[in-house]
């Protein structure tokens, strides 16, 4: 590693201030710490920090999300083979998968992190590392057939609508990769619902069995079709139609144990988000006025996008509430609103996402109740 | 009732006043800075229009719409009075908020100081004038209906204007483009509200 | 044992170096300094009562702050003025003395506190120069002689990485530290409490005294802040004034109405990962270091830090211990590169996260450096600092509120129960590396500016 | 400032409401047959896509009167009412009825070759807001000859596409009864249809709520009309 | 003011020029946006709108204008709200008759011109105290600085919502579609709107330093 770090502070005073490449510093700095731990030391206040970083954070985050991305590749070639009556081994799926999610992927890398170097040049402020995780997400939750050049729009729209313009990760009020989901889903909605886009190439419908239906768990439910359910083990383990990534439960359990052992994810909102689920899946257990809301309460929490939502998308710290108290809140009326969207909103059975949008979009009025009964505590003991 | 309840959540989340037809935009952007005067002024429209929606739909419905007026005499079956609907509407919501501007001031003063201020405000504010004018045209059965639909329109304006001023309240740290800083990232700010309330169009209760 | 609050919040940091229970007299030093930054709230170009080559005996004032020249900063040792330090917009760094070794003093007012009134037992410690020891909330400032503070508050142990162990220091200094209470408990119509540590037996020192309310506390780092005993005990509200005192301070203080000088002799715990032997030393406040680490640190670029590696100030090696200080340490300094850093499993590094491997090790201690661990950013991570902050408070929201001046919401928040020390976990746990210490000092003099 | 007195307020008040009064109702008796005209248009417009003919704001007055010949309104039970003008009618407020109270428009027009064509109109609700159009039947009163669809706020590419040709052109020569002259009504099937089938179209794919409602619709409305229709087959005979 | 004032006078040149860029009444007066919102999906209702509410503006700009002196300032403000929603009925009952299917997407939209901030914020700002011909320049300019913003906003949502100009199927015509393009159906959402606007201000602020605002 010597001679890397020799060329690196070779090449350094190109990039700094009056270098050739001056323009590039911020991009320049972006690759060099990611390489390197810088050397900065502390000048003021704590003279040792912690070795926990945003790099390590994000990190982390996106290990948490390998599995389900594992899964979701495995799970596109399955599906596929699936659908034109393919005997396929375990290996092929995942390598015809792997060649269908890869490239979304590079391209929701390279538009983000893009747009990302040159907003933090033209600013003049480090490359944050928020991006390595938006960027990872944002192929997990859209279905494996959407064309490229909608992924790179709507990635370039969470990005600088949804985030730069509030100065960048840690400003922002809505999830990113929530919002380029949100953007593609109302931009193109014959490429985001319906039964025929989860898996690769049945809108093309070539090659496709008779009778075959891409239909989600959900669609089924919302449109009654009972009988074609899969079975709960099927949900769990994810072997079904869905977005790439939030289809396998057992998956993103793995990635939930890894983010709560190591603190980075929020256990208080995955729990209760789980728990408003059930409660409302119970509530509507008793209303029961339509097939729909009788399906056990359960069953909601392994459907659809709810776990991978509950884990990795309410989650988002920026975004979330910040109030210990207020992530209780939070994750509950997200879980509650992702059931009351799925089961009485036929549109959009497959809305979690906007559920944990629209939790986003409430979380800063959660914190501010929950602050100010702290101020109001304060204050009534300043009388007494 | 259940057609009520569906009126009800219709009109403050589908049909929101700000998201879905930016009513109420001026004070709407004005007033939002602190969620303390957002409630007040939230409060002051959810009043303003649980009371003149009902005044005139009644308006409407016995003394413009065509055949309105045959109560009084069957004569006048084919009387249309409606090309006076708007005049007569904002006579009214002016008129009304004069009025209730009085009673506050004179039942409950403690009110009036935390309200008086947005009164004024409203006359001018479309989404009351918005909520009578969408009464009409979505043709609500009774006023029961009316009423609920100028409630759920309130309450639906209220959200919206709270939770834009915690947001706002939130970015005062962020690290806002200079361009964009006050009426740019408000904007903005609304539209991505706007695509969160999407979630809930197309509900059926 | 009477009711004990437990503090869950926190976070032990495990270093090496921890001092071992011996004495040692350290060789008196050269040279002494009185430094104006370690004053918190102190003007930055105070009134200097001196000149270079100016003659001075202990007690003699140094300097003064214009707007307080009531509160006289005072020389340890006797001897002769020989430089004035100035940092940028000569603002005053440290006033040194040269040591004539004779401790010629200057003498003030003999006898028992409690038959002297509070006007004498004010200008006693005022003269003498001690009356710096103790500090208010809030802001974590020098007190004002004229405020009747609500309570005087006394932290009887410290939880801070390789801090001492008061107990130990305080050793035989029992009956100053009674005559220090009395003097004290004359200041206030309040009452004087003392938290001390529930793990283990109380130390005579705090058990004998009388005139005081013991407080037993039990929990990780910074159960010992005093800031945080006040939150669990009696919260400061918005127009209180409570008061401050470490307990080797309350010893000086009692000296004085026993020996009618001021005796700066104190006990300093050497420690950090880079001291060969690390031990408590016998020196006097504001001596240079210089002695106690002769021969007893590693070679290589070491961080000398006055006071603890949380709070405490950056020294030279040659540098002067702290007015408010009872620690010195020494660590490595981080500034060198590390090869794909945050990606390692990490099973040397410390985290109070278990984002690294080191977790499954927990009961090591380990060698930290100053390396600042990543670059600055906005706050993304939230929760953290509610995990190491002990007291009812919302500490991000209350930084943000400093950061965007609303001197409100500041107050709303709580600014008045907080001071740096309180915070420092939250520094060294921060992911985003934000200078919370310098945000909240910001904020105080903020509020002082505007408050008037 | 000038103040006034207030009698001057008042008569300045009086004569600005009879001014206004004044202008206002001019304008509305001036415009208001106009208003009532395009109204008329358009719903002419729709008539006339229904039995495949294109027409503009222009040439809809005369397309209208040269191929629609009679209109009349009916019960659901099929007899004739008098006195109410077809055009009238609005569907949408005749479908909130209960059955027996319903008033039913039946246009009927003579085409260029000499056929005849009896149009009906239905109104039901899609996945946003309401939807509604027309129907025309061949006089064997069983097969649909065209139809015309008009939504309000149907999703973009989705539902929205009930409006579009290749929707539109599915229902010709689907039959509403079958052969026992039972009626079956038209079925949009999900996944598409069978072409063999006498009365199966393709549903919108992704369209699925709107296809239900527009179903619905059909069987709702072409319902009310059944009796009427069957008679009118005896006739034939 | 001197009787002599030429009437294109650089002042009365200002009076049409400012509201279009540093004086805009949307942009900068955030004033008219409740009404101007909803009827930008397409480009022809957009214009509609902004010729009707420069009609009402210009008018009622000028007739309180002259009748400045008579208003009793008591009942002002009925006044000027009684103007403009006569002005209002009489465009809507115009569109009615004459533009029937633009007055029925611009629907309850039109009756909102009535509380368009825009228009009491001219008539009480200015009309109450200027000649009626600089009246109706205040009207012509701001009715049109309010109609540039809804233009811009119209143009954009209907070429890339529904790929048209004006009606005119311009992406179909450069077969833009071949090659896999599709209409963004976000563009004609509500929200996309404000964005737009968002981003209008954005521009015209990075270009015209002087607007941005205070922190």
């Amino acid at each position: 590693m010597k001679s890397l770090r020799k060329f690196v502070d070779k090449i350094k005073p190109h990039f700094s201030k009056g270098g050739k490449f001056e323009k590039l510093h911020s991009t320049f700095e972006a690759f060099e710490s990611f390489l390197f731990v810088p050397n900065r030391v502390t000048t003021k206040g704590a003279h040792i920090r912690d070795a926990l970083d945003m790099k390590r954070t994000m990190i982390i985050v996106v290990a948490a999300a390998v599995p389900a991305l594992l899964f979701g590749m495995w799970n596109t070639g399955y599906q596929h083979n699936l659908s034109i009556g393919m005997e396929a081994t375990i290996w092929e799926n995942f390598v015809f998968g792997f060649l269908k999610v890869l490239p979304i992927i590079v391209v929701s890398y390279v538009v983000g992190l893009g747009i990302e170097f040159a907003v933090a040049q033209i600013r003049g402020h480090e490359v944050n590392e928020g991006f390595l995780v938006s960027g990872f997400l944002i192929p997990l939750i859209v279905p494996v057939d959407v064309p490229l050049w909608m992924v790179a729009l709507a990635t370039a729209f969470a990005v600088i609508i949804g985030k730069e313009v509030f100065g960048g990760t840690g400003m922002n009020i809505l999830n990113p990769a929530l919002t380029a989901r949100a953007f593609l889903f109302f931009a193109y909605p014959g490429w985001m619902s319906g039964d025929t886009i989860w898996i690769q190439g049945l809108k093309s419908g070539e090659g496709v069995i008779d009778g075959f239906s891409g239909a989600t768990p959900l669609a089924n439910a919302a449109a009654g079709l009972f009988e074609n359910l899969p079975s709960t083990w099927e949900m769990f383990l994810g072997t079904i139609p869905g977005s790439i990534g939030e289809t396998s439960v057992i998956a993103i359990l793995i990635g939930a144990v890894i983010l709560i052992a190591t603190g980075i994810g929020s256990w208080k909102i995955m729990l209760s988000m789980a728990a408003g689920g059930l409660v409302m899946g119970l509530l509507f257990n008793l209303i029961a006025s339509n097939p729909f809301m009788e399906i056990p309460a359960w069953h909601h929490l392994i459907m659809g996008g709810f776990a991978f939502g509950a884990v990795f998308m309410a989650t988002d710290p920026v975004t979330a509430a910040q109030t210990e108290r207020g992530k209780w809140i939070y994750g509950f009326l997200a879980g509650i609103f992702a059931v009351l969207i799925r089961v009485i909103n036929p549109a959009y059975p497959e809305g979690v996402m906007l559920a944990i949008l629209l939790m986003n979009v409430f979380a800063p009025l959660i914190d501010h109740y929950v602050i100010e009964a702290n101020i109001k505590k304060r204050r009534l003991r300043a009388k007494s | 009732m259940e057609n009520l309840l569906n009126i009800f959540v219709k009109s403050i989340f589908i049909d929101n006043m700000v998201f879905a037809y930016f009513l109420g935009m001026c004070s709407y952007l004005a007033v939002s800075k602190t969620v303390k005067t957002s409630v007040g002024l939230g409060i002051a429209v959810i009043f303003v229009l649980v009371i003149t929606v009902p005044v005139n739909y009644l308006i409407e419905n016995y003394l413009l719409s065509k055949g309105a007026l045959v109560w009084i005499s069957a004569d006048f079956a084919n009387v249309d009075l409606s090309f006076l609907t708007f005049i007569m509407f904002i006579a009214v919501i002016a008129s009304m908020v004069q009025l209730v501007e009085m009673v506050i001031e004179k039942f409950t003063p403690a009110l009036y100081t935390s309200l008086g201020i947005f009164l004024p405000l409203i006359a001018v504010n479309c989404a009351i004038l918005g909520g009578s004018l969408f009464m009409v045209e979505r043709e609500y059965q009774n006023i029961g209906e009316a009423t609920v639909f100028g409630l759920g329109s309130g309450v639906g304006w209220l959200l919206a204007i709270v939770g834009i001023a915690a947001i706002r309240e939130k970015i005062r740290y962020s690290n806002v483009p200079a361009p964009l800083r006050g009426l740019g990232i408000t904007f903005i700010i609304t539209g991505l509200m706007g695509i969160a309330f999407m979630s809930f169009m197309g509900i059926k209760i | 044992m009477p009711k004990v609050i437990r503090i869950k919040k926190g976070l032990d940091i495990k270093l090496k170096g921890n001092p071992e229970r011996i004495i040692i007299q350290a060789e008196p030093s050269e040279f002494y300094a009185v430094k104006p930054p370690d004053y918190p709230g102190l003007s930055p170009l105070p009134k200097l009562s001196i000149k270079i080559g100016s003659e001075v005996k202990t007690g003699s004032p140094l300097f003064y702050d214009k707007y307080k020249p009531d509160i006289l900063f005072t020389s340890p040792v006797s001897g002769k003025v020989v430089a004035v330090n100035r940092g940028e917009r000569r603002r005053i760094l440290e006033v040194v003395i040269e040591s004539d070794q004779k401790n010629e003093a200057i003498t003030f007012q003999k006898g028992d506190p409690k038959t002297m009134n509070r006007e004498e037992i004010v200008n006693n410690l005022l003269k003498s120069g001690v009356w710096p020891f103790i500090r208010q909330r809030p802001f974590h400032i020098i007190a004002d002689p004229n405020d009747d503070p609500r309570t005087i508050f006394i932290s009887g142990f410290d939880t801070a990485p390789l801090a001492p162990d008061l107990d130990f220091i305080l050793n035989g200094d029992e009956i100053s530290f009674q005559t220090g209470i009395d003097a004290l408990s004359q200041l206030t119509s309040g009452k004087i409490h003392i938290g001390v540590n529930a793990v283990f037996p109380i130390a005579d020192v705090f058990t004998k005294t009388e005139g005081v309310e013991l407080h037993y506390f039990r929990g990780p780092h910074p159960t010992g802040n005093v800031g945080v005993q006040i939150n669990h005990i009696d919260p400061v509200k918005k127009g209180e004034v409570v008061w401050t005192i470490n307990p080797q301070d309350v010893v000086v203080i009692g000296k004085i109405f026993e020996k009618g000088v001021f005796n700066p002799t104190r006990l300093v715990a050497l420690t950090g990962s880079e001291v060969l032997k690390p031990r408590y030393y016998r020196t006097k406040l504001g001596a240079s270091v210089k002695p106690l680490l002769k021969d007893n640190v590693k070679e290589g670029n070491n961080r000398y830090i006055s006071g603890n590696v949380l709070t405490g100030s950056k020294i030279s090696k040659e540098g002067f211990i702290g007015f408010y200080d009872s620690q010195v340490t020494v660590i490595p300094e981080g500034d060198h590169y590390e090869f794909l850093g945050w990606a390692l499993p990490g099973l040397k590094k410390f985290s109070g996260s278990r984002t690294f491997f080191s977790f499954l090790t927990s009961n090591n201690r380990y060698t930290l450096h100053t390396n600042l661990q990543g670059g600055r950013r906005a706050f993304v991570l939230t929760g953290q600092y509610e995990k190491v902050l002990p007291m009812d408070i919302y500490p991000v929201q209350l930084l943000k509120a400093i950061l965007v001046e609303d001197i409100d919401l500041m107050e709303n928040l709580g600014i008045y129960e907080v001071a740096e020390e309180d915070f420092a976990l939250c520094e060294y746990v921060c992911t985003s590396k934000t200078e919370v210490q310098s945000i909240l000092r910001s904020g105080f003099e903020l509020m002082q500016k505007e408050l008037g | 400032m000038k103040s006034f007195s207030n009698t001057y307020i008042f008569v300045f008040s009086t004569i600005m409401v009879v001014i206004v009064a004044a202008l206002l109702s001019a304008a509305a008796m001036v415009l208001q047959p106009l208003q009532e005209k395009n109204i008329e248009i358009q719903e002419k417009r729709n008539i006339l896509s229904s039995i495949r003919i294109k027409s503009s704001a222009k040439d809809a007055e005369e397309l209208y009167k040269k191929y629609i010949t009679a209109s009349f309104v009916i019960n659901t039970v099929g007899e004739e009412q008098e006195g109410i003008d077809a055009f009238e009618i609005e569907m949408g407020s005749q479908m909130r009825k209960t059955l027996e109270q319903r008033s039913l428009p039946v246009f009927i027009s003579s085409l260029e070759d000499g056929t005849k064509k009896y149009i009906v109109a239905v109104h039901g609700k899609g996945l946003w807001g309401p939807i509604y159009g027309f129907v025309a039947l061949n006089n064997d009163f069983t097969t649909i000859y065209g139809t015309n669809y008009n939504h309000e706020s149907e999703t973009p590419g989705l539902g929205a596409e009930i409006n579009t040709d290749w929707f539109g052109a599915q229902f010709a020569d689907k039959k509403i009864f079958n052969k026992n002259r039972e009626f079956i009504s038209i079925d949009l099937v999900k996944g598409g249809a069978d072409p063999e089938s006498l009365n199966e179209v393709d549903a919108i794919s992704g369209g699925t709520l709107t296809s239900d409602g527009l179903e619905k619709m059909l069987y709702d409305c072409l319902g009310s009309y059944q009796t009427y229709f069957k008679n009118q087959m005896k006739n034939n005979k | 003011m001197s009787d002599r004032e030429p009437l294109f006078s650089s002042r009365n040149i200002k009076l049409l020029t400012n509201p279009l860029n540093v004086d805009n009444p949307i942009t900068v007066q955030v004033l008219g946006i409740c009404s101007a919102l909803a009827i930008t999906v397409k480009l022809e209702p957009a214009v509609v709108m902004a010729i009707s509410v420069m009609v009402v503006l210009v008018v009622s700009n000028v007739v309180i204008s002259a009748l400045r002196k008579m208003i009793p300032p008591r009942i002002r403000i009925i006044v000027q709200l009684t103007v403009i929603a006569t002005m209002v009925i009489l465009v809507d009952q115009v569109l009615k008759a004459f533009a029937y299917e633009v007055s029925k997407q611009l629907s309850v939209f039109v009756g909102l011109i009535i509380t368009n901030c825009i228009i009491m914020g001219r008539l009480e700002a200015f009309a109450m105290s200027n000649r009626p011909w600089t009246a109706f320049l205040d009207g012509i300019g701001n009715s049109a600085g309010y109609g540039l913003i809804l233009i811009i906003v119209g143009f954009l949502r209907e070429l890339f919502g529904s790929g048209e100009i004006w009606g005119y199927p311009v992406f179909e015509k450069i077969g833009i579609y071949n090659i896999g393009y599709e209409n963004n159906g976000f563009m004609i959402l509500p929200p996309m709107a404000l964005i737009i606007i968002g981003v209008i201000i954005w521009v015209q602020r990075s270009r015209t330093k002087e607007l941005i605002e205070e922190s």
